[in-house]
């Protein structure tokens, strides 16, 4: 166990309660005052197989979910046979003895096996199964010296006063474990100073709704797809509150195209997928980029190819998003790289959308989609900027897609009187009209396509001077540059902190959040004087390190690819460091 | 009311439809329903996919979007809820609305949208110069079925009635004044209303022509047609032959629109609404 | 007019018979020994407009449709007023004074103008409009001192034996114009030898449609998009007599399935779009990548983005293709030069989709698509390669997805007794049981999804070696390298041809027809010594020029774009190459 | 017949459905109609979408497709077509089927293709952990609708019926024997042959249970329903409520299949036949 911090894991057959169990301990952390990291590893299967969750709670903000448990709830045989021999050392493992079986003489040195039995001391209260998580989160919280109210306040916000004979089951059985171990069953060293410091925890998905939320979406289409679909229960649950029409759609050619038709009706439009949805929005994104409506499309990430890890992390969807629609069209990529920044971001893509009108794409991937972080308070009093709006006193200079130098042209809404236009995704002329209706076959014909495909493409330019370069941590000057993008960020972090205190040799990370128009200029000048060079990213074949190269040439001296679905540790990247470095 | 009042639907735009292409009718009756409707060009959408049929909007003045290929009805749908106060009218093809886009029809359908859908049906693809369309009659000879069509025509008065429309009638580009009529009182319905027209495609449909149809269409109306007994309109919708029927085939009043449920509309209109959020305690306090 | 060749032009308006006209005359050139390139320009509209076709006919072979008309049929006024003062010196201009009027004090030195009552002459034998056309072309035969006979000919196989009216009247509206100009109304130098050699003369399209067929294509699923339709006019027009489904679908969703469906049943499957219907297609070929199902795509380019320019021609499609699917999965792109290349590519395509069981997408583009070529007549006695079938006597050590060294695992199909097994999108082991069945959260179910995900992706080392790279034509030292993809070579390799003639300098031409995977060492190799390079492409990005650029770290000197939605032209090459090189 | 000849459908995998899914009793109920029919595993395709539902074929000994979301019925027309001689079931969830894939859905229906389409009916979305699907009721509070569904629900009994599947019925796991007849006879009508399958999601949906539905449903058979009125079946179809039917709703024999009017079988069966072109003259000749 490391001081101030303590990484806790539970682990069952899916089905078990394992997520909701750990979420009422994340949360018991966060109004403790720590900071916490969650991670989820779970199956496509609703029951049966192996799943866990880990919360990772420290004194200090963490970034990322950490590596071995320090407490461990094993709620069968397969979680102890998989994980006991990796608790650390000092650590705990809590099991109903009538149910699981702990080879002790695998343990680490100075692990507690905290026998509880479960499922009996939980009978008292309930006869729901799930009832003896509810017992051992009781016992951790024993163990680990938390306030026994904080998480009994915990329990009462989840089920709200309305159902009070549940929370007196809850806390009644959670009050058994804690007692349990506070009969001198065990004790952890005092990990963690507790404060009252108030912060919220968040999943990214959640993030992204609430950053839209306060964006003012007034419509969110979606079809549920894994890990995009709390965006869409999220919204669902709040949004129409807000006057916000949710709408699940019949799949998600519908989804966009419903937002394209909402955002051309002048509300913000939203709409989230992962990337097999995403396949099939590609040919409404192009309409959008020609129509020039503005659209905010969130693509959280999984394993591929085709339905591939389900339930599994990956960055592969990057050429995707690059390659999206016929033809060429302006578009922003945008990877926030972590919970804090999905909701920024998420701000970010809505006035980027509005002020370019086109289409902005949020990527994401499971692990940060789904995963719990804490951030401060979000402030939803953001800034919003819908872009040029037409001259109402002007109707008859009116010119739907006026050609400007900045490639954006003035907007106007169904219901502006005089304002009449037709969005057309044939190629249109200044007003709207097309080509082919007015000019068909006249020699001007093609100098009018050009100066419209030229008028969209140079909104690139602009986009690219209202987004920041990528964003150099650490030590000035290293001896190994990272270079990574979205959610990559936090074990890469983590893993360059460890290296640099352990090592004479500083490693740095150059950290990509605008993905795309790509900061070309940024690039080069902070890389011409890098030493070495590696791209790490959760995919094949190295998909940004492409990118990067395709608009800069220069070539990562080193790669580090991760897709076996589950997200970077800390330790991954730091024996690849070591590898590359040549250190021990 | 006054006479100013009635407003001018047609654009400066020619259309280059084919000489005799029935989708001259329907540019005619939708102008004219327009127009007898007393609305208001910027409170009218029109929204198409891609087709010959499908540039129906360049030749009105009011907003519009001619989008892609069989998403008609999504995009209108994405309108009508983000400002339900719009006349939201969707035009375009037999292979827009019934081919690639059937499953959207079928959706669009079952929420009764307070929408009309124009279909200016050719039983042929125009634009693309000639392929079977899904209303192709069975043994149609076109370029991509050069020994005839195989398979059983879709039927959209049946599908319309299988999924929900309160509003399913069909018109015929021969008949310019019924068709008006129908997409008149579509309009005028408060829900999802289905126009079908048969609208004949001189240069690549060579068999259901003008002449194919005059002397087999009847008018459901004439023959007093009970439009509210769905079980007649069920026979209407099956019988194609030696007699086929234009009119309404079936109406459905008081069914309770899409716009009457959808809970966000307790707060306004979205478009209407101040973005953002300005008491966020409680998703703030939700979230701790 | 040039030596030994001639540019023939007719232009009208939309549904003149303009191109029916001008394929008439294209395949009298190609009987009279001629070789023959065309452009057809024409719009998104079926009735009105201004378009025209080009039929260029020359004693040595012709890659492209090339400039200005020597001869020009103007069969409305539009024509006149934009084309006539186009029409080279010495050339010739047929029109209906009763219906044109020609600036003549705007034409170029030495052009004849023809005027021929048309319309008046047609009418002895037909009252079609359309015949008026064939008087022109009857005129042209004659001007040309072609043998009239080689025209009957071409008329009758155009309207077979049963319709011997119609050929009468086409052959007597062709003999009075043909009369008419022998008659002393004009005559031109004496441009070009005709001779009796037998060639093919085919569009693009034909000529893949022709592949398929040699290939041993049986299911064939496409929905109608220019300018891919043609392929399936071919095909269902000819392919059921040779036992090929040929099915229009109901979307491109259902074509991409479809032909997954029959490819998994066994049968060479193929179906083919533009980048609309592409699109639509993104999640299909991400299914057919993760299943090991061959299928052949073609993706037909033209001018976007969205709808766009759909009777334009444009090479903006590639990072589409590249990007097509989430996820990482093998695919090869290849790109055809020409009609040729049409024909051996697709044979090519299906045998690398058998041999490494995988999607294989052909790009062409309109201009290559829809346009006529000559050439030798196709030998459809091809190789064909089924690929790795399972031993059939060993149903019991059957792995559908064996991992081996070369990425490709025995195929088996249905209706071979023993060798069930599923074919999923699901991550799965080597006999097709999903990872998540089997193993959900297992520890080893990583190590089996890497192992999985390393095969499928080895199999892009052995299309690389199964493809040749790019070939270098022209000298092999020179002072600039146009680097190009696809269709560009024909005008390229003529704009080269003219600057090395007329000019101190060498340029020389570096192009692909294996787009992916790319050639990366013979890249190098080549471009190492290249003294200044410039891409030459049919789109606003540069899209090859950033495939290579990230393939290689090589940035391309300079950049020649078009996108327009008219093919290069000779003289847009030479021109730039004039400027990049400082000519004068 | 000899009893060697009775094959075992069932593979060695275990399904991870919950206990109590509803999809347990479809499974036994193909493996049923499967060994009852006497059809050997290796010319038996089963074609899947993605949901709980569409992980059935892992449980058979067939061959078979596990595909993507929605397009079920395309992959098992192209392999219907491909090799007409197999037995093609396609099988899969409401969501799939009459969701996302229903275009797909009515076009395979008026090809009338000899392929049997097994729908797990549980009115919910299972995989993706409770969202509404096409098929849920109206009110019904999901995780995407936690103020109730304001869709009406597709119905699609009435859709095939409108769409001119040949055999349409409708089961319900709660009567497995039921069920396994009604893919017996799907199977072994020529033609398109519909299975909707109520099949209770117990996890996700507490409204549409078994108990639920056994006070309601009926069976049509039992009430001499007649099979080929195609009135008599639309009005079933429309039937739900207190009495909700099961059973065989309409069939329509010797409707020629797409199989008997392909062109290309002239030729013989595609997967039989030689690759390749042996007197390309007429070919080059046209060409030239
Ligand atoms: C995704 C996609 N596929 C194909 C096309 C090509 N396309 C354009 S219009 C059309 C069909 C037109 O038929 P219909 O909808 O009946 O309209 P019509 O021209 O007959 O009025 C097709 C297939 C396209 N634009 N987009
Ligand atoms: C294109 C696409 N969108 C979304 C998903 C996510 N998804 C998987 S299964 C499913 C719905 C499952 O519902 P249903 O078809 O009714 O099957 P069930 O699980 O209820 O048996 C969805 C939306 C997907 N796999 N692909
Ligand atoms: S091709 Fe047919 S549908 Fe198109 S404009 Fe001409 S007549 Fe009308
Ligand atoms: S979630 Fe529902 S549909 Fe899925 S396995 Fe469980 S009970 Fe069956
Ligand atoms: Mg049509
Ligand atoms: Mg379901």
């Amino acid at each position: 166990m490391k001081k101030g911090e303590v990484s806790f894991r539970i682990g069952g057959a899916a089905g078990d309660g394992v997520a909701s169990s750990a979420e009422t301990f994340a949360r018991t952390c966060t109004r403790s005052g720590l900071y916490v990291s969650t991670y989820s590893f779970y199956q496509s299967v609703i029951r049966g197989g192996h799943v866990w969750t880990q919360v990772r709670a420290s004194e200090s903000p963490v970034n990322c979910h950490g590596e071995d448990p320090d407490v461990l709830i094993c709620l069968n045989q397969d979680t102890a046979d998989f994980h006991a021999k990796n608790v650390t050392e000092g650590g705990a493992i809590i099991v109903d003895p009538n149910a699981v079986k702990v080879e002790k003489n695998e343990l680490k040195k100075g692990v507690t096996l905290v026998e509880i039995p479960l499922l009996e001391l939980s009978r008292t209260y309930s006869t729901a199964q799930i009832m003896k998580n509810t017992v051992a989160l009781g016992a951790v919280v024993g163990l680990l010296d938390m306030d026994f109210d904080v998480f009994v306040s915990v329990v009462k916000s989840q089920f709200g006063t309305k159902k009070q004979d549940v929370i007196d089951a809850n806390v009644g059985a959670a009050k058994a474990g804690h007692d349990f171990v506070a009969k001198g069953n065990g004790r952890l060293q005092h990990p963690a100073r507790y404060t009252k410091v108030r912060r919220m925890l968040v999943t990214g998905n959640e993030a992204i709704a609430m950053g839209a939320l306060a964006s003012g979406v007034k419509f969110h289409a979606q079809y549920p797809m894994t890990p995009s679909s709390s965006i869409l229960h999220y919204l669902a649950a709040h949004g129409p509150r807000h006057g916000v029409v949710v709408k699940q759609s019949e799949d998600e050619l519908a989804s966009i195209n419903m937002a394209i038709g909402a955002g051309f009706g002048g509300v913000r439009a939203m709409t989230a997928t992962s990337g097999g949805g995403f396949s099939l929005m590609v040919e409404g994104l192009g309409l959008a980029g020609m129509l020039e409506v503005p659209v905010v499309v969130v693509l959280a990430q999984r394993g591929g190819p085709s339905t591939g890890l389900p339930t599994k992390t990956e960055q592969g969807d990057l050429n995707l998003a690059m390659g999206a629609g016929q033809g060429d069209w302006p578009r922003a990529i945008i990877a926030p790289r972590n919970q804090q920044e999905c909701f920024d971001m998420t701000v970010k893509a809505f006035n980027l959308a509005d002020v370019y009108q086109t289409p902005i794409i949020l990527m994401t991937d499971l692990v940060l989609s789904e995963s719990y972080g804490t951030v401060n308070t979000f402030d939803f009093n953001v800034p919003i900027n819908r872009g040029m709006m037409a001259d109402e006193s002007k109707p008859e200079e009116f010119k739907r897609y006026l050609v400007t130098e900045s490639g954006v042209s003035p907007r106007a809404i169904p219901g502006q009187k005089g304002f009449q236009h037709i969005a057309g995704s044939d190629e249109h002329m200044e007003d709207g009209t097309l080509i082919s209706d007015v000019l068909a076959g006249l020699p001007n014909s093609l100098e009018e396509r050009v100066k419209m495909h030229d008028k969209r493409m140079r909104k690139l330019n602009g986009m690219l001077k209202d987004t920041s370069g990528p964003e150099l941590w650490g030590p000035e000057r290293a001896d190994l540059t990272l270079v990574s993008w979205g959610s990559t960020q936090g074990p890469l972090r983590e893993a360059i902190s460890r290296v640099n205190a352990e090592n004479r040799i500083k490693v740095n990370s150059l950290e990509y959040c605008y993905v795309f128009p790509f900061h070309t200029d940024e690039t080069k000048n902070i890389l011409k004087s890098a030493s070495l060079t590696m791209a790490v990213e959760g995919n094949y074949t190295g998909q940004f390190a492409r990118l990067l190269r395709a608009e800069t040439s220069i070539e990562m001296n080193h790669h580090l690819h991760k897709y076996d679905g589950e997200p970077f540790e800390p330790r991954h990247i730091v024996s690849k460091i070591k590898e590359v470095m040549k250190l021990a | 009311m006054p006479d100013e009042e009635v407003y001018e639907f047609k654009s400066g735009i020619k259309p280059m439809w084919c000489p005799g292409c029935g989708d001259y009718a329907v540019l005619n009756a939708v102008h004219k329903a327009l127009t007898n409707l007393k609305l208001e060009p910027w409170r009218v959408a029109i929204i198409s996919g891609i087709g010959c049929s499908s540039n129906l909007p360049h030749f009105l003045t009011a907003f519009g979007v001619h989008g892609i290929h069989g998403r008609v009805m999504p995009i209108a749908t994405g309108l009508k809820l983000a400002n339900p106060e719009l006349t939201v009218i969707g035009t375009g093809g037999d292979g827009d609305g019934y081919g690639i886009g059937v499953g959207h029809f079928i959706h669009a359908m079952r929420r009764n949208l307070d929408i009309t859908y124009i279909v200016m049906d050719n039983q042929i693809y125009g634009l693309t110069t000639g392929q079977a369309s899904p209303t192709s009659l069975k043994e149609m000879k076109t370029k991509s079925t050069p020994e005839g069509v195989i398979e059983n025509p879709v039927n959209p008065i049946a599908l319309a009635l299988a999924s929900g429309a309160t509003y399913i009638s069909r018109g015929f580009s021969g008949d310019p004044k019924g068709l008006a009529e129908l997409i008149e009182a579509g309009i005028k319905h408060k829900g999802f209303s289905l126009v079908d027209v048969f609208s004949p495609c001189v240069t690549y449909n060579k068999y259901n022509t003008y002449d194919y149809f005059r002397p087999k269409v009847y008018s459901l109306q004439k023959e007093n047609h009970d439009t509210k007994d769905m079980g007649a309109a069920w026979k209407k919708a099956l019988e194609w032959g030696e007699k086929i029927p234009l009119g309404i085939f079936y109406v459905a009043e008081g069914v309770p629109t899409y716009e009457d449920l959808e809970p966000a509309y307790r707060q306004g209109m979205p478009l209407k609404q101040k973005l953002g959020i300005t008491d966020p305690r409680e998703l703030i306090e939700e979230a701790m």
